[in-house]
């Protein structure tokens, strides 16, 4: 008599499979050692993964912390401590009256397609970066006169007007080498002078680059990377505790630290960014129109116990938009020490202390943890607070962003040297307009590498009196890694997550 | 309903049984009752069926005659308990607190049941002729599928629905309530069973669909000479269906006996009551039936003593002690303490009425 | 069934008398069924094939029928609830086939059902008193408080009887307030619908008495409808055997019941059980011979 | 009008009172003691709260839990048992947006689906049927990308996507009254469909949406809990349950507590309305229960 | 039958038309120009204009409407705005990834809820049945998610059994897969499990009431015995829709599993691409997701079909 079977009689084979899978992972006994097969492979974890390949369309700092120096390569690069240095050319002079630069270029550089580098190649990028960019940083390419190609090893480049930051801004995206015949997929397939190319891209969970044979300069130690992405920062601690990624680049948990510190297995490198935590102002409406009120704000904040709370006491304390790895930094944290009474008084004489402050954040871990403190901070020194999340990007570049619709926001502006962009420029959010400022960063950029120095440091004083913004703290750089990885840069300077130098012992 | 404390000799057994466990004596029930929480829905039941005897069990709403056919079946519904006897000749076990593993060797086999609904009584999935297979399968009265499938046909034949070869492999929703009633008793017959409880199997039923099941129930049992407990509240089917009936109320038997004897000579008030109020042609003066006053207490909330003596114009002090089973014959008996005259005319239940008589 | 409907002709002689309280000509129902194959629609239903009969004033019109035979059908359409395919009803001389539901206002005041099913008659979340009172409130009757209280005398339930639910009452009583919410608004005509079928023996016999009283005391024109020829028998003056969707047979109960013209009443007669058929030596295989 | 017969006087009501005296399950006890100590937290919290929930206290960091924070302090310091009495005014407000969404909106829709006639009914329910394509979480996130991330929001979502389910339920419900036969009979007594529909159809349905009411309470917490983790439910400062977990996650290894204590809210309020719900649906007529 | 079946194909295709025209009317009301925050807030309006150009976002509505479709019919949804790069094959993995992940959880919950519920039903007054009713409601309460996170601290980091997280295509390393499956499959497992054992309960419990139960009783068919041969299969029909509605659900709802075992799966893709202002990625996945859940509920019809002979028409 057929037995009738219960409805479920398919899953008998599928309830085996996991059974025996149960039983096979349990036996593996040792810790899983996820992907990190050979010696030379390398897995690091990160936290932002990118739209796609094309920087020279696409904003964000994903695509050139992965591509830059790796993939694509400049005529030269910032080192760990903000010093350029050679890479695609080996030297270059400035002419007298600072507005030419002749670059004598590497002879045997070739692209990923095969094609030469040469001096053709580089005008051709410089060139290309007005005509087909479209991205704001394209704006930096706009003091270059004209570029010629003297010889295939030889390039002059002439300004408009003598400009200190435009070799600095040669060592961004801005200044990658493109070849003739490899910009036509550049969303999907970059072609670059670099020891690496992309292998493979599983779309939402990892980027594999793979060093190509045939590279003109000193090979890498790694034979293949791979850039994985954890939206969650409790899974990137996880994933590095369970072996699966070898580097954790950029933690962004520092609250977890202690899980790693005292690991003999692992080291925790502490370094800084240009990532300026700045609680950015609206100059330009509302009741952060007023100075006095301003002042206010910088009074109430107890920067040490907000970096303490928010951030677990890491990071460093800055007085304006200026990080330490810049040569014209100076510590003016003492300009505004916090004084809780002296706010108060400050605030009642602005006569704003009736509005409530709209306090429009992005839902970024470290603007999460500091509005929190912001707000208490704020509202014990007599201010009115009201704190919403807006979506980051989307919602927040739209309303903050573009639309200046805010009266208070923390945001970290991690380009580097961005204190003209940020506060010099017109009809930026945070709608800082000063004449004086302005002047004073023209002198810096047009006069000599001493005159920048000192302009810079005086338009840095005067950002910081105004109380254009406040600086909460300045991002520290936390890699986490495997005992054995070495070359693991300190600083966090360039867009570029410099792969190159790493090693393993 | 033991006449005295539990020292009576059993041969005077409740129900007047004759001597216990004549020869061809199918089923026998001693002191059967159902309790819930303590209440008692059915007490003190005794009776015993023969092998081709035709027993009726009447009562109204909550009499408890359900309950009675149910627990004999084993087949009481969750936190209802049997206590008492019940024994089926050729089974060694009594049938009352006998495990599963046995009551399923018994049910379908030498018990079967058809119920009251037709409409829900057959599984709506499965086709008429596998359920007509499985009883026979179950009990391996036939050895495998095909002859089982062969068997259901000739059963459906039997039971005189049309065109049993395909009949047998449709499905229930394909059939009117009378053909399903009939598939149903074709699966109690299939074992040729030695006792048939029927639950009112033709309530249900129009009144030509009913004629046909009736002719076919009695037909079938007189064939097999089996025994059966038939259970309805309609007097005139219990009448014509069987030859002994017994009266059911607030969970006793009230009243048993012959036919002819109990309809015609009632003698305990109730039955009297009974059917007076069930014969639509006797009416009084100005045109109105005889009725029983008041109305059926719900199950297990009846007085003491007597159960009836709250709706009993008769009804004396003494009728607060329980009465004794009054033995009028074999099978036939009464416990009432101011039973209807021996001589009283059928039908004269209220003083007014006069005799209907009409055919 | 090959034999012709035999029926009595339709009310005897000219419209002496006051008009009839309800005339039915030639009704006719149709249902569609959900198409079964995708060739052709489903074959309709054909619930009533042309029903024609006549109840005049204070008479007890009984209707016969077992299931399926449309006697419910009828029913809706005499209470205006359905429409008929064909046809036309009258109650009290007004054609009401065809009307929408705000003309037929004086249906609903002269006409009003009495149901099977005791425990489906009665809302179980509304008090008694509210049942009974449904219909005046309905028809915008006022000082109802004290008429439902003489409707629960009436029908031979205590007044405070009206502030209890439903489940707190027996079978039979609970066809009482059933009766007692059909004279709310004092209509002329009653309708039941197998009033005492799914009560017991001894209960049923006190609600058909009820029902005779109140027939007689209020003059009422009552259609009776049921499957069991013995209570019709005893409650009606003239019944209607009804037969897969039409009237087979129509006359006093006396003339149907004594000598059956049509075969199909002859059969059912003759397969009803009764008590004294059963004595007298009536078997099984007897009901069951045509 | 005589009283005609005596007998009928004897008959009248029947002095027990039958009602079915069904015994309070232990799941309707268990389930409203929880749904009651959680409303009585939620009221507390409008007038005492041991410490200010929101006030960030840099130098109580991470506090075990002592006599003065009963259950310790979170990474900004804040007293962690205020945050969870005040969450229950969240999880309550959460749980009565979306039943009420879907409860004004789906049982109406429930009850003209059952009494329209077929094809108007088959036609609603296919309507509403749609609305299953778009299940919970997707709406929630779709509606906080538009009107940003909100509370409010979030649970309009859910309510709407629960609409479905009590919509169908109710129409079960309503067709199983429409056969019944009172109905016929205020019909007859002249009652419009309106008035059926408020005055039978109604209260006789209304134990089918109380039941699934809880059950939905139950949801509507568990999926705020969802959204929050993903960043989309009670944006701060307003504490809830849900987003205290997510916290949580990242010091799950020193102050494990901090997951501890709120995944325990949830999952008791979670179940005690589920017990709740399973106790009514016991409690009511269960011919019209239907075990949704 | 057949009727049934094409008038069940026609409702499909009719509710599949509408909820696209819906979902597109829903993206057309998102805020947010999408080329806008594709170039970055600065770019020039000219740049802007020419990408709305290239994707074709200055069509009319109908136009653009159509087109979408189109794309939807071919299995050629076009390319998304942020990365450039078809969407089809990115659709396919991440659908593909969902699958295995709700396919093989769901699988786990019916070997779970299956024998549970009906052990729970037939022992329903006596405590075992009681104890069993207490702990699914209890697995009912936890949040899937937290199951997930208690379940990697403890075999994950804590014994290092298996990895906390990740995916790899089954092709590239069937081994890892496998690993990586088994915690996010049993947090998913054992909470729907949970879940489904209630409704098995019950559907159980109300098969058991039924007369035809009691029938086959009467046959001499033991208890659990006649459940088996008569109830299951009548007891499947309310479990099959519950189980449609789960899988239904869980497409999206998964979402919360996979961002805490970063699974690469469609509810991870559908919030990437909304946070990203990714309309056309958001209006694709939304689109399957309807698509799936219309199509389970027509399987699920049909699977009423071949278990209840009374649908399948032909009467007496």
């Amino acid at each position: 008599m057929r037995h009738h079977r219960r409805p479920t009689r398919g899953t008998g084979a599928i309830a085996a499979t996991l059974a025996c899978l149960l039983l096979a992972s349990c036996s593996a006994g040792s810790t899983a050692t996820g992907g990190s097969a050979g010696k030379n492979s390398l897995n690091i974890g990160l936290t932002a993964e990118p739209a796609n390949f094309d920087f020279t369309k696409t904003a964000g700092n994903a695509i050139p912390q992965a591509l830059l120096y790796n993939v694509y390569q400049n005529l030269v690069k910032l080192d760990q401590s903000g010093r350029i240095q050679p890479q695609l050319a080996t030297s270059w002079r400035l002419s007298k009256d600072r507005r030419t630069y002749t670059f004598h270029l590497v002879k045997n550089a070739t692209f990923s397609n095969g094609a030469r580098f040469t001096a053709e190649d580089a005008k051709f990028s410089i060139e290309r970066v007005s005509s087909d960019w479209t991205v704001a940083q394209k704006s930096q390419m706009d003091v270059v006169d004209t570029a010629r190609a003297v010889s295939p090893t030889e390039l002059k480049v002439t300004l408009k007007k003598p400009s200190n930051d435009w070799l600095y801004r040669m060592t961004t995206r801005v200044g990658a080498m493109f070849s003739r015949t490899g910009v036509s997929k550049l969303a999907t397939e970059p072609v670059g002078t670099g020891p690496y190319v992309v292998k493979r891209w599983n779309r939402g969970d990892s980027i594999t680059l793979a060093r190509r044979d045939g590279y003109w300069g000193r090979e890498p130690h790694f034979k293949s990377v791979t850039l994985k992405y954890f939206k969650d920062p409790t899974a990137l601690n996880n994933a590095l505790l369970t072996g699966t990624i070898n580097v954790i680049n950029d933690m962004q948990s520092p609250d977890t630290l202690y899980r790693f510190q005292n690991n003999p297995k692992y080291k925790v490198i502490e370094g800084s960014t240009n990532s300026e935590v700045v609680l950015s102002l609206n100059n330009s409406s509302g009741p952060m129109r007023n100075r006095k009120a301003r002042q206010a704000v910088r009074y109430a904040i107890d920067h040490k116990a907000l970096m303490d709370t928010c951030w677990a006491g890491r990071g460093k304390l800055i007085g304006s938009m200026v990080p330490p790895t810049d040569p014209w930094y100076q510590n003016l944290t003492n300009q505004y020490p916090y004084d809780r009474d002296k706010a108060k008084k400050l605030l009642k004489e602005s006569g704003e202390a009736g509005h409530t402050l709209r306090l429009r954040i992005p839902t970024l871990p470290y603007a999460i943890a500091c509005g929190t403190v912001v707000k208490s901070q704020l509202e014990q020194a007599g201010f009115k607070v009201k704190l919403d999340q807006l979506e980051f990007p989307a919602a927040w570049l739209s309303t903050v962003f573009k639309n200046a619709d805010y009266d208070m926001s923390i945001i970290g502006h991690l380009e580097p040297r961005d204190m003209q962009t940020v506060f010099g420029g017109k009809g930026y959010y945070t709608g800082y307009d000063n004449p004086e400022f302005r002047a004073l960063l023209q002198k810096a950029d047009q006069g000599t590498k001493k005159e920048q120095i000192t302009y810079m440091r005086a338009a840095a004083r005067l950002l910081s009196k105004d109380a254009a913004a406040d600086w909460l703290f300045l991002l520290p750089m936390l890699t986490v890694a495997d005992k054995d990885i070495t070359g693991l840069p300190v600083n966090y300077v360039s867009e570029s997550m410099d792969l190159t130098g790493l090693g393993r012992s | 309903m033991t006449p005295a404390p539990d020292t009576a000799p059993a041969t005077a057994s409740a129900s007047g049984q004759g001597s216990p466990d004549r020869p061809d004596d199918v089923l026998t029930v001693r002191n059967l009752g159902v309790t819930v929480g303590g209440r008692k829905l059915v007490e003190d039941v005794d009776f015993t069926i023969r092998a081709g005897e035709r027993v009726g069990l009447i009562g109204e709403s909550g009499s408890g005659k359900s309950l009675t056919a149910l627990s004999v079946m084993g087949l009481l519904p969750d936190g209802l308990r049997a206590t008492g006897s019940v024994r089926l000749a050729g089974v060694g076990h009594d049938l009352v607190d006998a495990d599963e593993a046995r009551m399923s060797r018994v049910r379908g086999k030498e018990i079967a049941m058809v119920f009251q609904e037709p409409m829900t009584a057959l599984n709506p999935t499965m086709k008429v002729g596998r359920q007509i297979a499985e009883v026979l399968l179950v009990h391996r009265t036939r050895p495998d599928r095909a002859s089982a499938r062969a068997a259901a046909v000739d059963l459906l034949a039997q039971v005189g629905l049309p065109d049993p070869a395909a009949a047998v492999d449709a499905y229930p929703h394909q059939f009117s309530g009378g053909q399903r009633q009939r598939v149903v008793l074709a699966i109690a017959l299939a074992n040729d069973p030695a006792l048939l409880v029927c639950d009112e199997p033709t309530t249900a039923l129009d009144v030509t669909v009913q004629a046909r099941v009736l002719d076919l129930i009695v037909r079938g049992v007189q064939d097999r000479r089996s025994a059966m407990l038939f259970i309805t509240h309609d007097l005139a089917v219990v009448a014509t269906a069987c030859e002994r009936v017994m009266v059911m109320y607030g969970g006793r038997v009230v009243e048993s006996g012959p036919v002819q004897e109990v309809f015609t000579r009632p003698r305990h008030r109730y039955t009297r009551g009974l059917i007076g109020a069930s014969d639509l042609t006797a009416v009084d003066d100005r045109g109105r039936l005889a009725t029983i006053p008041g109305s059926v207490p719900p199950a297990g909330r009846f007085p003491a003593g007597c159960v009836f003596r709250n709706r009993c114009a008769h009804a004396t002090e003494a009728c607060a002690t329980r009465p004794d089973w009054v033995p009028t014959g074999p099978d036939s008996g009464y416990a009432c303490f101011h039973p209807v005259a021996e001589s009283g005319v059928r039908g004269t239940a209220v003083p007014t009425n006069q005799e209907a008589g009409r055919g | 069934m090959a034999e012709q409907p035999t029926s009595a002709p339709l009310a005897p002689g000219p419209q002496t008398g006051p008009v009839d309280a309800i005339s039915v000509r030639d009704v006719t129902r149709d249902y569609r069924r959900p198409r079964a194959s995708v060739r052709r629609p489903s074959p309709p239903v054909h619930a009533l094939r042309g029903v024609s009969f006549a109840v005049p004033q204070g008479q007890r019109f009984g209707i016969v029928g077992e299931s399926g035979c449309g006697k419910s059908t009828l029913l809706r359409i005499l209470a205006g609830l359905d429409q008929p395919t064909s046809g036309s009803v009258a109650i009290d001389g007004r054609d009401i086939t065809g009307l929408r539901e705000r003309q037929l206002r004086f249906v609903r005041e002269r006409l009003q059902l009495v149901f099977q099913d005791p425990m489906s008659a009665l809302d179980p979340r509304m008090r008694v008193g509210d049942i009974v009172a449904e219909p005046l409130v309905a028809q915008g009757h006022r000082h109802r408080k004290e008429r439902v209280a003489e409707l629960l005398e009436a029908v031979g339930l205590r007044a405070d009887a009206a502030n209890r639910y439903p489940h707190q009452f027996s079978g039979g009583q609970r066809q009482r307030i059933s009766i007692a919410r059909a004279l709310a608004p004092r209509p002329k005509i009653i309708v039941a619908d197998e009033p005492v079928s799914a009560l017991d023996v001894s209960v049923r016999a006190q609600v058909l008495n009820l029902i005779a009283d109140l027939v007689d005391e209020l003059s009422l024109t009552l259609v009776f409808v049921s499957h069991d020829l013995s209570v019709v028998r005893h409650v009606c003056d003239r019944v209607a055997v009804m037969h897969d969707g039409q009237i087979v047979e129509t006359g006093s109960t006396e003339q149907v019941y004594e000598d059956p013209q049509h075969s199909y009443t002859r059969r059912l007669i003759a397969a009803a059980p009764t008590l004294d058929r059963a004595l007298s030596g009536v078997s099984a295989a007897d009901l069951n011979r045509e | 009008m005589t009283v005609l017969d005596t007998e009928a006087a004897v008959a009248s009501a029947a002095p027990d009172d039958r009602r079915r005296r069904r015994p309070m399950t232990g799941s309707l006890l268990v389930g409203g003691f929880i749904v009651m100590v959680v409303f009585g937290l939620a009221l507390l919290s409008f007038v005492w709260t041991p410490h200010d929930p929101t006030l960030v206290n840099p130098s109580a960091r991470l506090e075990k839990p002592s006599l003065e924070y009963w259950f310790g302090t979170d990474k900004f310091g804040r007293d962690v048992f205020s945050q969870i009495l005040m969450g229950s005014r969240t999880t309550l407000f959460v749980g009565f947006v979306a039943v009420g969404v879907a409860a004004v909106v789906g049982v109406p829709l429930g009850i003209v689906a059952g009494m329209a006639p077929g094809w108007l009914g088959e036609l609603l329910m296919r309507g509403n049927d749609l609305l299953l394509a778009f299940p919970a979480l997707l709406l929630a996130i779709m509606f906080a990308a538009v009107y940003g991330a909100s509370t409010l929001v979030a649970m309009v979502a859910i309510g709407i996507a629960s609409i479905p389910h009590y919509a169908r339920l109710i129409r079960g419900g309503t067709l199983q009254v429409m056969k019944a036969e009172y109905v016929v009979a205020a019909r007859a007594a002249g009652r419009g469909p309106f008035s059926i529909g408020l005055r039978h159809v109604l209260p006789n349905v209304s134990s089918l949406v109380i039941v699934q009411a809880s059950v939905g309470f139950a949801i509507a917490v568990l999926a705020e809990a969802a959204l929050s983790f993903l960043g989309f439910g009670t944006p701060p400062p307003t504490p809830s349950w849900g987003r205290m977990l997510q916290e949580s996650q990242e010091m799950l290894s020193v102050a494990p507590r901090l997951a501890v204590f709120p995944g325990i809210a949830i999952a008791v309020v979670v179940l005690g309305f589920n017990l709740l719900g399973d106790g009514l649906r016991d409690r009511f007529d269960p011919k019209l229960e239907d075990h949704r | 039958m057949i009727v049934r079946l094409v008038k069940r194909i026609a409702v499909l295709l009719v509710s599949l038309v509408v909820s696209s025209v819906l979902v597109f009317a829903f993206m057309a009301v998102l805020p947010g120009d999408p080329a806008r925050v594709a170039l970055g807030t600065s770019a020039s309006e000219t740049a802007v204009a020419q990408l709305r150009e290239q994707f074709g976002l200055d069509r009319p509505f109908v136009a653009q409407y159509l087109s979408w479709v189109h794309g939807l019919v071919t299995f050629d949804p076009g390319t998304s705005y942020i990365s450039h790069t078809e969407i089809g094959p990115q659709l396919a993995d991440r659908l593909q990834v969902t699958l295995w992940l709700v396919g093989a959880g769901m699988v786990l919950a019916c070997i779970l809820a299956v024998p549970m519920g009906i052990l729970m039903a037939v022992r329903h007054r006596r405590p075992s049945g009681l104890i069993l009713s207490a702990l699914s409601q209890a697995g009912v309460a936890v949040p899937a998610f937290l199951a997930g996170i208690l379940l990697i601290t403890v075999f994950a980091v804590g014994l290092g059994w298996l990895p906390a997280n990740g995916w790899t295509p089954p092709a590239q390393d069937p081994v890892l897969f496998l690993k990586q499956l088994v915690l996010p499959v049993l947090s998913l497992g054992m909470v729907q499990g949970a879940v489904l054992t209630r409704y098995i309960r019950s559907a159980v419990l109300d098969v058991l009431r039924e007369d035809y139960l009691r029938t086959a009783r009467a046959k001499g068919l033991r208890p659990m015995r006649a459940l088996v041969r008569h109830g299951l299969r009548n007891a499947a029909v309310p479990v099959v829709t519950v189980l449609a509605l789960q899988l239904a659900t869980l497409l999206v709802g998964a979402v919360v599993i996979e961002r805490v075992f970063v699974i690469p799966g469609l509810g991870s893709l559908l919030l990437d691409s909304v946070s990203n202002r990714d309309l056309i990625v958001v209006q694709d996945v939304v689109m399957i997701i309807a698509m799936a859940v219309l199509l389970v509920n027509f399987l699920v019809d049909t699977i009423y079909l071949m278990i209840d002979p009374r649908l399948r028409g032909g009467s007496s």
